[in-house]
């Protein structure tokens, strides 16, 4: 599907790298699971399980200096992007070391040191923000891209085409990663969109575009490098179709009516982590004691950032009314 | 289906339809919801429901479930994620001769089909100088509670309020959230129906016999002679419950529920400051801009010299919904700060 | 441009009927100019001058049980779908015998007897509601579409993709015509649209799409005609863009900075109205007697219109708070 | 450009800029505005203004003409018709580390953009915690009194007032026009600033040697010791008119001009009431949920018991804004309904 990507070598060194940020992100998701039965996180959760391949593919071609954008569902595009582990499963808890200071919970993780812009809960309420992010990089000079990721579900959104329209209009530096995972909640991408194929429907914006096997982290990672490296180059904007799947449930709430189990298991067998391991272990890359043991590093990971979590304070009920406006002085 | 809408089998179909239970019913308000929705669906095949996830998903809050099963996708339609095309096609079908209720799945989502709500819905008729009605029902879940922090918990009610040409209903009990929509399906003109998201697990008995509710009346729904709240909505059931502690301490409380916030019952709002001379006005919404300030400024103007103390409010602080618990709680109206509300009220003011 | 549809006969006839119709706006139009300057109209008023042919041609396609929803430059849609002359220019005088009551002026024309929904002011808010009322037609089992105007403007509005979208996913019969007249106020469409080729952004959508010579009325009309039997014949919904140009302001207060003179002078030679006679003549179907007879009864008409309208009474004061709801029975 | 915007030659450029005029100056609120616009750019190379045909156009007012020639189009940058997009670009680049100005031509094209006001603008820096700011000014003009109609004569400033995180000032003097801007753009806070339409060709001296205003304040614009006249923004001129018309039936009105509709000044609001014991709210959104609501109930909050008679409002009448001017006119407030409104408040009440 990518055709005409340039494809690195895999490596045990890059297999092994990718292998382990998929399964911190796995382990992450699957730990939520459990606290949300423990009533420790609440609210809505959102979980990626089955899109590892996407977050960690995309943000690999990004440099720090480079600005993210997501949604609701960006635990695995946070971590890939670095963000601390423990800072994150805070914010699960609503606590007060949590990565948005608690305020903000599974759907709302921020980091502007790593530029990394929210956690957004409206679909498509960040495209037109990310416009804006690389235009102040555009602006200010600087080579710098912003990858905003969003759902399927955001293409039939106004916001998607007026964001498309001025990004080419204005040559901007976004990379847009569309995350099709077939499904917005219960509706099927059939029955929103007019249009499956969605390059040919964003081609004519003047926006380059591609589909990728969204479970092929290499395949994602690859496709992602050349784009940034175009648009590095002072190429417009460009979009991914990173082709995925969701296993689990749209959140914690979802009877999946609106599936077959079949379908479900079609496409676990098809799994990001599952054909990454089996394509390592095949090339002689990875051995099952390799994968153990990054399966206990991630494990061991998450479990300290949930003991992080428990013992991290509750903000004091008297700081109810902070962060509605600016507390740090101007610049 | 497109047989069934044409001319004359409107009618027809709408008096071979069942008629409303008779008999009372213990139901969940999501139950009665759907009878509702059911019910309007049967009684007249020009209305149709569409929104998002309404028909396979079974709606966000399990609201719709079952009725693709029972009405079939013409007239249960799941809409892409298009807020502002599928409200205004709403508006056009209702235009046009149907009776369309359109959902948004939550009124955190509305902003996007507000220049269709306001610029088209509430406005059509009075540009088209009374020639063009819009008989559309626009249904949201709304209101915090459920830690879903700052994007996912707003109140907009008493904004839409605002706004001439709309009437906005809040249905609070099992009763109004099973008629309510009858009413406003019976109006022609645009309908915005708003479901606390709270309410939808409270489970109650329908009113025996009842078949129909207006929605151009207030309630009362707890007598008492010493003060009122005034509320609606999801904080209804917070205000009934301070009213109960506030009889334990022998301060007996009237509960006033507005049920429509607009147009506001004017009279029985003021009936009931006439009554007790004391208001305190409860409501969901951000204090400054609340609907809970028109209120007030309505008894101000209508029932200044019946007021033995000033109005009181008791809104959410103003403060976008943060998502820890102990901070949610602290930031809406709880019983707490009703009762607070009203003790300080018993102990100020008072005849000279 | 509008290779393979079907041309109807230039007969006298024909050619006859559409250049009253068009004369007869030209003469609205003209008129609207001195009575604005008069004081007589007033607000924002939005001419068509330039743009006969697309209002002409397109109304033609359609039955009365056709509907239409229209911008506030609809002076000519609303003529040339058969609304009163008089209604439209009592309602410029925001008297009670327009055709809106008078309450809604230059920007809000309405007729719901002949389904002629307005007369929208905010741009692109039409489209949503062109669905609702293709989606009635629809639903009702009737044969009828709806046709919906809007400029070049709106195409970079998140509305428009919903709307199409929409309307080819649920193939509703909504005839989009674009009144692509080169700019939106003073911005011409290079500085609004990455893509300048509509029918190629738009189909896509699924929505068939077509470039038409707007200044030529056999051409729009033919145009219209055969999108309006494909959809007839249960097509999905169809998009024409209607190349054209308007040669006043953007409204009565426009200084016109951003285009040269020069632009408008090319263009006005290319005017539908001159070519339109010149051909005609040409083609011996119409005399100098048969225009000068054409164009005096459009001024007659139109002298007769702003004497009704000087008649037409005010609206008491104490009426003011009609028509916010509801008045009629409901049935 | 992007050399001027790049690190620390911000800084540079803003001590290089020109002063504010020291003369005084007569000029239109028009001017006034474009004066602002023009030294905001020269102060600060982080400040670019985009929007609607802000740059070829010279503005739907034609306040921005001549800016694309003096800054060029990197700075002066015309949009598309894409509200929301280029709205949220705003609040991206101003996160980003820029000073946007984005201009919504009108007041009613904003409901378009107001999902990225709301859940973006506002509410950014509470849900990262306060990490994220967003020094975003979105400019718009607002108002009825043209004859635009039901569509385009929107008053929404009050409704925008209820958004924390959010700050709404109205410039109502030649002044303000001249200098809120720059107090807006010093705000680490998204500001939205509204200009009435009916402003922008009155003229006026600007004040000798002023150089800046605060965006915290109210201000009396007219002393009075009968009663107080509330208002902002393009009432403050017709009450003005109308305390000069009860001045000569010897009625003395103060006039306070709140100049920030968020956060609302009270202790200035509460000041005059002391000093008068009489008020009126004079504002352009329709009655029900009009900023007039929520100054009267913080009245009945804050000063009932130094009221001598309850508030009153003088509003525009809840019907979408006719096009007729006679219609028109008598749906707005005007110096007349608040001359009228100030007379019945003189004759009612008073110490028992
Ligand atoms: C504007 C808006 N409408 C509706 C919702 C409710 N909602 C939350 S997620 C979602 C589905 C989005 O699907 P998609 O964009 O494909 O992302 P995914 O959840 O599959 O990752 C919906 C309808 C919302 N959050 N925002
Ligand atoms: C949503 C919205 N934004 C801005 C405006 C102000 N405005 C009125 S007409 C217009 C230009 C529209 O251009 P186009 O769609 O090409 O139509 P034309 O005027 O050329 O017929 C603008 C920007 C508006 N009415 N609505
Ligand atoms: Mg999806
Ligand atoms: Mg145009």
């Amino acid at each position: 599907m990518s055709a005409g990507v340039q494809q690195a070598a895999v490596t045990r060194e890059r297999g092994l790298r990718l292998l382990r940020e998929m399964l911190r992100i796995r382990c992450f998701e699957d730990a939520c699971v459990r606290l949300y039965g423990e009533l420790k996180i609440r609210g809505f959760l959102h979980l990626c399980n089955g899109e590892e391949a996407v977050a960690v593919g995309t943000m690999q071609a990004l440099e720090p200096t480079d600005a993210v954008v997501s949604t609701y569902r960006e635990h695995g595009h946070a971590l890939a992007r670095g963000l601390s582990m423990n800072a994150l499963m805070a914010e699960m808890f609503g606590r007060e070391s949590g990565s948005s200071h608690g305020r903000g919970g599974s759907m709302h993780i921020f980091d502007a040191g790593k530029l990394f812009y929210g956690g957004n809960a409206i679909v498509g309420g960040g495209l037109p923000l990310s416009l804006g992010v690389a235009l102040a990089q555009k602006l200010q000079g600087r080579k710098s891209v912003t990858a905003c990721l969003f759902g399927d579900g955001a293409v039939a959104e106004g916001e998607f085409h007026e964001s498309l329209n001025l990004a080419a209009l204005w040559r901007l530096p976004v990379l847009f990663l569309c995350e099709n995972n077939l499904y917005a909640m219960g509706t099927a991408i059939e029955r929103a969109e007019s249009q499956l194929d969605l390059p040919a429907k964003v081609r004519p914006y003047g926006v380059e575009a591609q589909a990728v096997d969204g479970m092929d982290v290499f395949a994602v990672e690859d496709a992602s490098r050349a784009a940034v490296a175009r648009m590095r180059g002072g190429a417009g904007p460009a979009l991914l179709e990173l082709r995925t799947y969701r296993f689990r449930g749209h959140s914690m709430f979802d009877a999946q009516l609106y599936r077959d189990k079949a379908e479900v298991e079609a496409w676990q067998k098809k799994g990001p982590l599952i054909t990454l391991t089996a394509r390592l272990k095949a090339e002689g890359l990875l051995s099952e004691d390799d994968f153990q043991r990054l399966e206990r590093e991630a494990r061991n990971e998450v479990a300290a950032a949930v003991e992080f979590a428990e013992q991290a304070p509750w903000e004091p009920v008297g700081q109810l009314e902070r962060f509605v406006y600016a507390e740090r002085p101007h610049a | 289906m497109p047989e069934l809408l044409a001319s004359g089998a409107a009618r027809a179909a709408r008096s071979a339809a069942p008629q409303a239970l008779a008999a009372p019913a213990h139901m969940s308000y999501r139950e009665a919801a759907r009878e509702g929705l059911r019910a309007a669906l049967q009684a007249d095949a020009r209305v149709f429901l569409m929104g998002e996830d309404v028909g396979r998903y079974g709606g966000c809050y399990a609201v719709t479930k079952g009725l693709l099963q029972e009405f079939g996708p013409e007239r249960i339609r799941d809409t892409p994620l298009s807020e502002s095309a599928f409200v205004g096609a709403g508006i056009g079908a209702a235009v046009a001769g149907l009776r369309p209720i359109v959902e948004i799945m939550t009124v955190n989502f509305s902003l996007l089909a507000l220049d269709q709500i306001l610029n088209n819905a509430a406005t059509l008729c009075h540009m088209s100088g009374g020639q063009v009605n819009v008989p559309v029902v626009i249904r949201m879940a709304t209101g915090a509670g459920r830690q879903l922090a700052a994007q996912h918990s707003h109140s907009l009610e008493g904004w839409y309020a605002h706004i001439p040409g709309l009437r906005v209903v809040t249905p609070a009990t099992i009763d109004d959230a099973r008629f309510m929509l009858a009413a406003a399906l019976a109006c022609p003109d645009p309908v915005l129906l708003f479901e606390h998201i709270f309410l939808y697990n409270m489970e109650g008995e329908l009113s025996p016999s009842l078949a129909a509710v207006d929605i151009d009346h207030a309630a009362v729904r707890r007598s008492g002679r010493d003060l009122v709240l005034i509320t609606y909505g999801g904080s209804l059931h917070k205000c009934l419950a301070a009213a109960e502690q506030l009889a334990a301490q022998g301060i007996e409380a009237e509960v006033l529920d507005l049920r429509t916030l607009r147009p506001l019952d004017d009279a029985a709002i003021m009936a009931a400051v006439r009554r007790t001379h004391r208001a305190v006005i409860v409501d969901e919404g951000w204090r400054s801009g609340s609907i809970a300030a028109e209120v007030s400024t309505r008894i101000m103007e209508q029932a200044f010299y019946d007021l033995d103390a000033p109005v009181a409010r008791v809104c959410t602080v103003e403060v976008p919904v943060p998502y820890p618990k102990h901070l949610e709680d602290a930031a809406l109206p709880s019983p707490e700060r009703i009762v607070q509300a009203a003790q300080q009220l018993m102990s100020s003011g008072g005849p000279p």
